[in-house]
């Protein structure tokens, strides 16, 4: 199982905190893990999709390409306004 | 070093004094300390701060290691709150001691700089305007640039 | 905007509390305080802080004013202490508020750089290795020189 | 009369703290005051003409050239350390 997390107002968009996707071997990246859950609909799609988003694979930030295996935390969200 | 995620408000001189603890090695401490500003032409009522648990004490960590690669200090400590905060209230304190003034300057400044742009922290603008989440700025991308 | 000068210790505290009055107007405050650092190897035993009474407090009133040209600033708040002071005393404070934190990082790290080099204080070493009196340091010149 | 002050190291060497000179038209400047004082002695010659002494004038920074004036304070003192 692959653990999807989602924060702020990408959270509220999405209407959706956190997903679970099975593991399979075409789920190679994250950009194999946005074009999955871009298949829930137009919001998921639009949302994924946007240059703004921001991703982290177990707490590390990634990008696209970054590689990514069974058990892995994976979190959505959108640039950071702390401080 | 330590790093404090919490709900609670955070006493400066309790702060201050753990960094005094290292006195007489250290001849120089530099603070900041970040509170809720008013927004909104007076309308702004509080901010709601949320964050991505284990993922922001590894980026503070990561952000301290990176200064103490950078510059002399000796101690750093970090407190960062969550949830709702009035105007007014302290959101984050950082501070850093050493032997030099330079480094505890450059050091506090950097940490705030890339706190700004990397700990995944969000802000809700809670204002009689209506909710909104605050955007990131340019300027915070630039002055972390700058560290670069 | 004030500036003391005093043999009695200052408690940080009331300090940062003037500076939070502010709020919420403000959105950030950055602090420095200065200690005495051993020295000598472990042999130092105190510092003598001499100063020139009425020119100190143009100098530092002038620099404050000066910062406040160049950031915008609210308040700033500088105490430096005369005397007899020992390991781990506290020796200068200056803390600065503003709306944003690049204003107050600048203006109290650009205040401690002039007042090092431009505020009338001599500082004489007390040490099991005899008295003597402190040179000044090309790099504070050099610090000093960076803002211009 | 004109005030003059000394301070720090070089209070101690010079083993005088402050000191009076009568005001007259042939002080113009710092310059003529250090010519004055350094006729007290060898020390006082060698330690007001040193590159290192500052100067100054009613409390604000001064140099060689600045002009005085009857009842000026003039303060002489190595360079700063405070801070």
């Amino acid at each position: 199982m692959i653990k999807i997390l989602f924060f702020a107002s990408l959270r509220d968009q999405l209407a959706c905190e956190s997903a679970s996707l099975c593991y399979s071997q075409s789920l190679k990246n994250i950009q194999d893990v946005i074009a999955l859950l871009s298949e829930r609909g137009e919001i998921w799609h639009k949302q994924l999709n946007s240059a703004s988003v921001k991703v982290a694979v177990n707490q590390e930030m990634a990008d696209l390409h970054t590689a990514i295996k069974d058990n892995d935390e994976i979190a959505f969200f959108p640039p950071v306004t702390g401080g | 070093m330590s790093v404090s995620i919490q709900q609670d408000d955070f006493d400066c001189i309790d702060e201050y004094k753990l960094l005094l603890a290292d006195a007489p090695k250290i001849g120089a401490i530099v603070t900041f300390c970040g509170l809720v500003r008013e927004f909104d032409q007076g309308q702004g009522l509080a901010l709601e701060l949320e964050h991505y648990p284990q993922m922001t004490e590894k980026v503070l960590l990561g952000i301290i290691a990176e200064a103490k690669a950078r510059w002399p200090i000796l101690n750093v400590r970090i407190v960062h709150r969550i949830g709702r905060l009035s105007l007014s209230e302290q959101i984050v304190f950082v501070g850093v001691n050493s032997e030099h003034r330079q480094a505890a300057f450059k050091a506090c400044h950097f940490i705030m700089d890339l706190l700004k742009t990397k700990a995944p922290f969000w802000k809700k603008a809670i204002s009689q305007q209506g909710d909104y989440w605050l955007a990131a700025k340019a300027c915070d991308q630039r002055a972390k640039a700058a560290w670069e």
